[in-house]
């Protein structure tokens, strides 16, 4: 393989990081800060992206199809936090998994019962269309530098969210400790509504802008779900510099994987064959550095020990 | 009296849904159009679980005593289902998988193929490059039996050299490093198989990389029901299939009417498949008891209906041979569809019929 | 009319019953100790004040509002600034995050904090959790501080701290009560220190405020009935 | 016997730039109570972590009964016979109170393993659990959970575990705190009478109980012992009074 | 009212006395199901052990679910084609003895929970979930990619294995084989909660240092537990793909692991009868609705949803309260 293309493919890997960590900063918010479980992440991304069609289609503008899914995908997360998430903070974690498992079936059987089966269209708008040529003569998709920039926009925001704001601190202090902040007169509830819906907002942020180079249908949401997890878990939980690193070596692991391994196993096996198993490990290596990262950083890479 | 009873095991949930809805409407406008009251459908959804399927299934051999079984669309769902249902002597008709298994060696009296077997789209879609001419493919699967079963049927008929050969994983939704292989490589032509989901991410962001080579595909990623979620990425590319909706028979003309009018919208080739399936089925209740399972069988083998295809006969191991085209996805209008614009391989059989012993 | 009044309170924990009838007053710029043995109901009585449990019956007001019905951040705001039994201070963020995340304009800022805890200032970028215990306590302290009360309560005050700072607790108290009109209500063990600043006591028995007065008031025999020393 | 029962020798733990153990040694003898003493955030509970096995050291060494434990885990230590109190109480929260003391004692029984003899039903552990309750006057509140406690009664509870455990030398962390004046008064017997069984390295900020009850005391500042003494000496320590006691050596 | 026992042997009876009714009403698929809820319940009682009581909660149960059922139809496979299994150094051949494949299932699930525990519990709370779903997700991909036993299409064994002296084929006496197994597992749960490794390992799940202290090793009593677990949930996986006669890489998933989850919060964590509770309302649920409506998803749903609002700390904790809480 030729270094350039090498050089594209990491790239590309780290193209991917960027994207997944756009996936995964709701959920960075909502998990990584607030501490809650929420498996319904994945069904705010695919509300955002239905939100996004939806709007397009009926007003052609892309602008304004962003603009849904984020109002979308926002709403329905304060809907979400008010009715039912505000009454498992005391409760166990578990009891979180339960509730957030059933509004994703909610979510995804709504969903097709609004929009039916069949996925929906949403494409890259004119003006990001097409390509430029990055020095080296690599053609890169104008889209997916938009994207890279959002992303970096978002991770950069948040990390000032987080890390700097009197927000910041009370988020992670309610985290921390729920009865005492209040008790120190900040009104956690409101905060919490407020810091869900900016989570499930980017959410929706991010199914909608990934939905236009994907398929927007029902179910897109649960993959994504998973990778995200995985992200925050390698980044260390409520670390926002974490997350952004988490993505960026899951992003390069898998693609680089996707490229090398088959060709690895190509130098001593039959070109299908090798197609074959390269790829079947390639998807397992992102768990098997999940794995390895945490028995040697049971914290992940930036998560303070817990005691 | 000659009641018989179906069960139909088919996806009616989740990301795979619109294919089972599709078979699942083509199905029952064919039972609808044919005003036999003799004939009761029992509906479940799979949600495409395998395990599911399989439960399922004894759950309409067991309580719902059915008698023949039909309806599952994936090849992992066909191969949980159908060996144990013909073993327990239910007949089952395939409106969509066609696992190589079940046309060869384990070929079954009791198992009936209306659509094709895994392979032959891919087949007709090697055969169709070549003859165009192409001398170098980059083809791509997903990594799963279906995927290697589509690069090796495309293998089979394509005569030229591949330029690169990949299995993707399957639910990918990101192809950045595929595309940058294929443009990286000397092909000068691209073949994939990507059902669903995974073909719509690819095709979007193929049209978006600046690629500029031929695509050729099996007709799965270019259906009536995902077409219109592509949009222009799409435009002009040959997929090939079976069924198309200007197939010029009155049969299918009524079909595609109807099917519009009843469903409002147009039918895919998987909506195609299950009025297939219904009408064979119906044509064998007219030939032959249920209950009498030998002469039930024969009636089915005759496959004496009106195909939305033309002509339809069964091989010696129950499954279609039959015409495969080449279709172009066209924009009519404000719908994307396809049209025929090549017959790539005539009164095609499959290949593994020969390894059948019926 | 005091700043603080409890009348005849009952509360309990689910289906145990923990205060029995308690019934306190706190006027401004006054110090009140409450006092009992362990197990007394003095925690349970702070939390209901706090809001943190809801009373069975009873009225909570301060600052002439019947707070019965508040969460806990209304309370707050008015001004109650709490120092919790076991200081809560929040592991996950820095001593600086601890103060400032809910710190309140008014006379103490993270300077004045800094100033009666020098330690604290040393530490302003470490994490809680790894703090002593008693630099945890006095950042509890200080965080409550931040918040500028009306009154400051303080559960089991100087727990854990070394006789020095504990003497600069109670001077810093003396000191506050004086010149801002903060009154505090109070529990801590050590009698002849509480001697120091508080005004009145309340002593509590099985859930039950048993004896109220003037601190100097409290003889021998009663210290040693209810608080056996 | 061995003498000293319990060694450390020049343990140094860094955090960052902070010396929180700076060459600490000191010795706890049979039969006596050794208090150590000094400001907050000096080191004691950084040491007394080293010496249970919940930190380890940068350098240095802790012998035990006369042998090298500084490689042991807190586990091993435990069953040597080590036991210890915690500042913060750390006890199973959703369990009652005699569950606690009988995991103590099973612990001291050394078999934990057991699938399938109900444990509450074994009759020695219970009788020994029971007697550390007794001796904390917790024993009529044996069957409430843990968690339904108040504070003070949860520190008599975190002493009876250490009871249980009828260990050879006892690292106390501030075990009167949180305890109203007349349970520290109960806890200064208690402690006087325990170590006739095994000595008491105790870390205290209750200055009444460490004279009523020290042989010795050590004062740690800073991470370094700045001097060991008898109590009068201790109270007559000039640096001493102005780095920790205050007015309170005076009296 | 009445107690946590009571309570217990009404949901042990029910289980047997559905499927009794069945049989005289000839409605075997009614039995099947009961199959089903106790085989499941199996699984959840195995995970129950490690996420309830010791607090460990795995996402990756499926990978000994998964082991069980893969070690059912590899066996069973071979034995099927009278294949050998290993040919060398020694001949291994497949068998489609029941008493012989759980020997297999167990074990080599017990044997990879070990080693899974063991690197795991190095990791606590989300991390320690985020590892197991690691491992899950690798066995399951390998599965997927391992051509020889089906690969993502599954394995299907025609024929259901055999037990000494009954009928397997019929619904009724697996049924039996099923329930006897899961009412031994669960009396030997009830004995190991009560006993000495019980009282541990809850007290190492709410306080790790406090067990330290007292000198019991909380790594050794979360390892045991997690492969005591394991081998459970392996063994309800055998007992799983000879329900279907059928093993597929879905037994890996993390779908899979999440359903045994559920099983268990449903009907409440750390409670003896809980997952069984759990696993026959959600599979009654899913029989019931599946039949109503397209959409039925939206209904099970809404009642999981009820459930967690409504009923705090699942059924059975609903009932009796003595709450249990986890990180
Ligand atoms: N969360 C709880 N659930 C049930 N009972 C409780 C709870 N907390 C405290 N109690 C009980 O309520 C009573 C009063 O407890 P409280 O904590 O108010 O005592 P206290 O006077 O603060 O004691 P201490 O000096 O030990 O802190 C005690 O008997 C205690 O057992
Ligand atoms: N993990 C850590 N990281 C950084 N600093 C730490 C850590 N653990 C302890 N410290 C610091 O080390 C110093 C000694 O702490 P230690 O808990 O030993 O004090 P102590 O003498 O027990 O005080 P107290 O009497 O207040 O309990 C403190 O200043 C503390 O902030
Ligand atoms: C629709 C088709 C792509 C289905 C394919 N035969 C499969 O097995 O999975
Ligand atoms: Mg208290
Ligand atoms: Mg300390």
């Amino acid at each position: 393989m030729s270094t350039i293309l090498l050089i594209e493919q990491l790239l590309n890997g780290i193209q991917f990081g960027v994207m997944l960590f756009l996936m995964a900063a709701g959920l960075t918010l909502i998990f990584g800060v607030m501490g809650l479980i929420n498996l319904a992440h994945g069904s705010l991304y695919m509300i955002g992206a239905f939100a996004a069609a939806s709007v397009a289609t009926l007003t052609g503008s892309f602008v304004l199809a962003i603009l849904a899914s984020v109002v979308a995908a926002a709403l329905f997360g304060a809907i979400v936090e008010f009715s039912i998430m505000r009454r498992l903070y005391e409760r166990d974690h578990l009891d979180q998994v339960l509730a957030t498992f059933a509004l994703i079936l909610i979510f995804s059987e709504g969903t097709r019962w609004m929009f039916g089966s069949f996925p929906l269209y949403l494409d890259v708008p004119e003006m990001l269309s097409g390509t430029v040529l990055l020095p080296g003569g690599i053609h890169y998709s104008r889209y997916r530098l938009a994207i890279i920039v959002i992303g970096l926009l978002v991770g950069v925001g948040l990390y000032l969210l987080i890390s700097k704001t009197r927000i910041g601190m009370r988020i992670r202090a309610g985290e921390n400790d729920r009865e005492m902040i209040g008790a120190l007169g900040i009104d956690i509830s409101k905060l919490y509504t407020s810091v869900f819906a900016l989570g499930a907002g980017l959410a929706g942020l991010a199914g909608a802008l990934v939905g236009a180079i994907q398929s927007v249908q029902v179910g897109m949401g649960e993959p994504v779900l998973i990778l995200a997890f995985v992200v925050i878990v390698i980044g260390g939980i409520g670390s926002i510099k974490g997350a952004f690193i988490g993505a960026l070596l899951v992003g390069v692991t898998d693609t680089l994987g996707r490229v090398l391994l088959p060709i690895a196993f190509g130098s001593f096996m039959e070109t299908s064959q090798a197609a074959s198993v390269g790829s079947s490990l390639s998807s397992m290596l992102i768990y098997l550095l999940m794995a390895v990262v945490l028995l040697f950083k049971p914290s992940g890479l930036f998560g303070r020990t817990q005691s | 009296d000659n009641k018989v009873k179906v069960g139909m095991i088919t996806t009616l949930s989740g990301g795979g849904a619109g294919l089972g809805i599709d078979v699942h409407d083509g199905f029952m406008l064919a039972i609808a159009q044919s005003g036999n009251k003799n004939i009761e459908v029992v509906v479940e959804d799979d949600q495409r679980k395998p395990d599911v399927a399989v439960q399922l299934a004894d759950q309409m051999i067991q309580s719902e005593k059915v008698d023949v079984l039909t309806g599952i669309i994936w090849s992992n769902l066909a191969m949980a289902v159908i060996p144990s249902a013909t073993a327990q002597g239910k007949i089952y008709l395939s409106p969509n998988a066609g696992p190589s298994v079940l046309a060869g060696k384990g070929c079954h009296p009791n198992y009936f193929n209306v659509a094709w077997q895994n392979d032959e789209l891919h087949e007709a879609a090697g055969a169709y490059a070549t003859d165009e001419g192409y001398g170098k493919s980059f083809i791509l699967a997903p990594n799963y039996p279906a995927g290697k079963d589509a690069l090796t049927g495309y293998k089979r008929y394509f005569k030229g050299e591949i330029a690169g050969e990949l299995y993707t994983k399957l639910g990918q939704t990101d192809y950045a490093a595929e595309l940058a292989q294929i443009r990286a490589s000397d092909a000068d032509s691209v073949f994939f198989f990507l059902p669903g989901g995974m073909g719509i991410s690819f095709l979007k962001q193929y049209s978006g990389s600046g690629i500029e080579l031929p695509v050729v595909g099996p007709a799965f990623s270019f259906d009536q029901g995902i077409l219109q979620a592509v949009g222009d990425a799409a435009l002009g590319i040959k997929n090939t299939s079976q069924w198309n909706k200007d197939i010029d028979n009155p049969t299918n003309a009524a079909f595609v009417e109807s099917f519009q009018a009843e469903y409002g919208r147009l039918p895919s080739l998987y909506a195609s498949q299950g009025f297939d399936t219904a009408n064979l089925l119906l044509s064998a209740m007219d030939k032959a008891e249920v209950d009498d399972t030998e002469a039930f069988r024969a009636a089915l083998k005759l496959a004496d209906f009106k195909s939305v295809r033309g002509d339809f006969k069964f091989g010696n191991n129950q499954h279609p041979v039959q015409d495969i085209y080449v279709r172009e996805v066209i924009k009519e209008g404000d719908v994307y569809t396809n049209k025929i614009i090549a017959t790539a391989l005539s009164d095609h059989a499959d290949s593994y019929a020969a390894d059948c012993s019926l | 009319m005091s700043l603080l009044t409890l009348e005849n309170i009952t509360a309990s924990y689910g289906a145990s019953q923990a205060l029995f009838g308690v019934d306190l007053t706190l006027d401004e710029g006054e110090v009140v100790a409450l006092m009992g043995r362990n197990g007394m109901g003095k925690t349970t009585t702070i939390k209901v004040i706090c809001r943190l449990l809801k009373n069975q019956s009873g009225t909570v007001c301060f600052a002439g509002q019947d707070i019965s019905s508040y969460p806990s951040h209304r309370a707050a705001r008015l001004g109650l600034g709490l120092v919790p039994e076991g200081r809560r201070c929040f592991s996950n963020l820095t001593v600086w995050e601890n103060l400032m995340a809910s710190a309140r304009q008014g006379h103490w800022d993270f300077d004045r904090v800094a100033n009666l805890f020098p330690r604290l200032q040393e530490r302003s970028s470490q994490y809680a959790a790894s703090l002593s215990g008693g630099e945890q306590q006095m950042l509890a302290i200080g965080r409550a501080l931040m918040t500028n009360p009306r009154t400051l309560i303080l559960d089991e005050a100087t727990e854990g701290l070394a006789p020095v700072i504990r003497q600069e607790i109670w001077k810093a108290i003396a000191q506050l009560k004086g010149e801002t009109g903060l009154s505090i209500l109070v529990v801590d063990k050590t009698l002849k220190e509480l001697a120091l600043v508080a005004d009145r006591a309340v002593i509590l028995e099985r859930g039950k405020s048993v004896w109220r007065g003037q601190f100097q008031a409290l003889s021998a025999d009663v210290a040693d009935q209810y608080l056996g020393v | 016997m061995v003498d000293p029962v319990l060694d450390i020798r020049d343990i140094r733990k860094q955090f960052g730039a902070l010396k929180a153990s700076d060459g600490i040694s000191l010795d706890l003898k049979q039969g006596e109570i050794h208090a150590l003493i000094g400001p907050n955030g000096a080191g004691k509970s950084t040491l007394i972590g080293q010496i249970a096995g919940r930190l380890k050291p940068d350098s240095g060494s802790v012998h035990f009964l006369g042998q090298d434990i500084s490689t042991q885990s807190t586990v091993q230590r435990a069953r040597l016979g080590l036991g210890r109190t915690f500042q913060v109480s750390a006890l199973a929260m959703e369990n009652t109170v005699l569950e606690n003391v009988v995991l103590g004692a099973l612990g001291n029984r050394g078999k934990a393993f057991g699938f399938f003899k109900p444990v509450m039903h074994d009759k020695e552990l219970l009788l020994q659990a029971r007697a550390a309750l007794e001796r904390v006057e917790l024993i009529d509140d044996e069957a409430c959970i843990t968690a339904e406690l108040s504070h003070g009664q949860r520190r008599q509870l975190e002493v009876a575990v250490a009871l249980t455990m009828q260990p050879k030398a006892f690292l106390m962390d501030e075990p009167m705190a949180g305890m109203g004046a007349d349970g520290s008064k109960k806890l200064t017997k208690l402690l006087r009478e325990l170590s006739n069984d095994a000595p008491i390295l105790l870390v205290e900020h209750d200055m009444d109980a460490v004279f009523a009850l020290a042989d010795r005391i050590s004062v740690l500042v800073y991470g370094k012992i700045i001097a060991t003494g008898s109590v009068d000496e201790i109270r007559a320590n000039p640096d001493v009074r102005t780095a920790y006691l205050g007015d309170e050596g005076g009296v | 009212m009445i107690n946590e026992k009571t309570l217990n042997a009404l949901i042990a009876l029910l289980l047997l006395a559905v499927p009794l009714i069945a049989w005289f009403l000839d409605e075997p698929f009614i039995i099947t199901l009961a199959t089903k809820v106790a085989i499941l319940a199996l699984a959840a009682v195995g995970l129950n052990l490690a996420l309830g009581y010791g607090g460990l909660v795995s996402l990756g149960h499926a990978t000994f679910f998964g082991l069980g059922g893969y070690s059912m139809g590899i066996l069973a496979s071979h034995a099927q084609t009278y294949t050998p299994l290993l040919e060398s150094p020694f001949v291994l051949e497949g068998t489609n003895s029941m008493p012989v494949i759980w020997l297999t299932a167990i074990v080599i699930s017990g044997l990879v929970a070990f080693i899974v525990g063991l690197l795991s519990l190095r990791t606590a709370g989300v991390y320690f979930i985020m590892v197991t779903l690691a491992f899950g997700q690798m066995f399951y991909y390998f599965a997927i990619s391992w051509p020889a036993y089906g690969g993502e299409d599954g394995l299907s064994i025609y024929v259901r294995n055999g037990f000494p002296g009954l009928n397997t084929l019929d619904p009724i006496q697996f049924f039996a084989i099923c329930y006897v197994l899961l009412m031994l597992v669960i009396f030997f749960m009830a004995r190991l909660n009560s006993a000495s490794f019980g009282l541990a390992l809850n007290a190492a799940r709410q306080n790790s240092e406090r067990v330290q202290t007292v000198g019991i090793s909380p790594f050794k009593l979360q390892l045991v537990a997690f492969t005591i677990s394991g081998a459970v949930t392996g063994l309800s996986g055998a007992l799983y793909a000879d329900l279907n006669r059928f093993i597929s890489p879905t037994m890996f998933s993390w779908q899979t692991s999440g359903e045994i989850m559920v099983f268990i919060i449903l009907g409440g964590v750390a409670r003896l009868f809980g997952p069984v509770a759990g696993a026959a309302i959600f599979i009654s649920l899913e029989h019931v609705l599946g039949g109503l409506s397209e959409y039925w998803h939206i209904y099970l749903g809404a009642v999981l949803l009820l459930v967690v609002l409504f009923a705090k700390g699942g059924l059975i904790g609903s009932v009796f309260r003595k709450s249990v809480s986890h990180g």
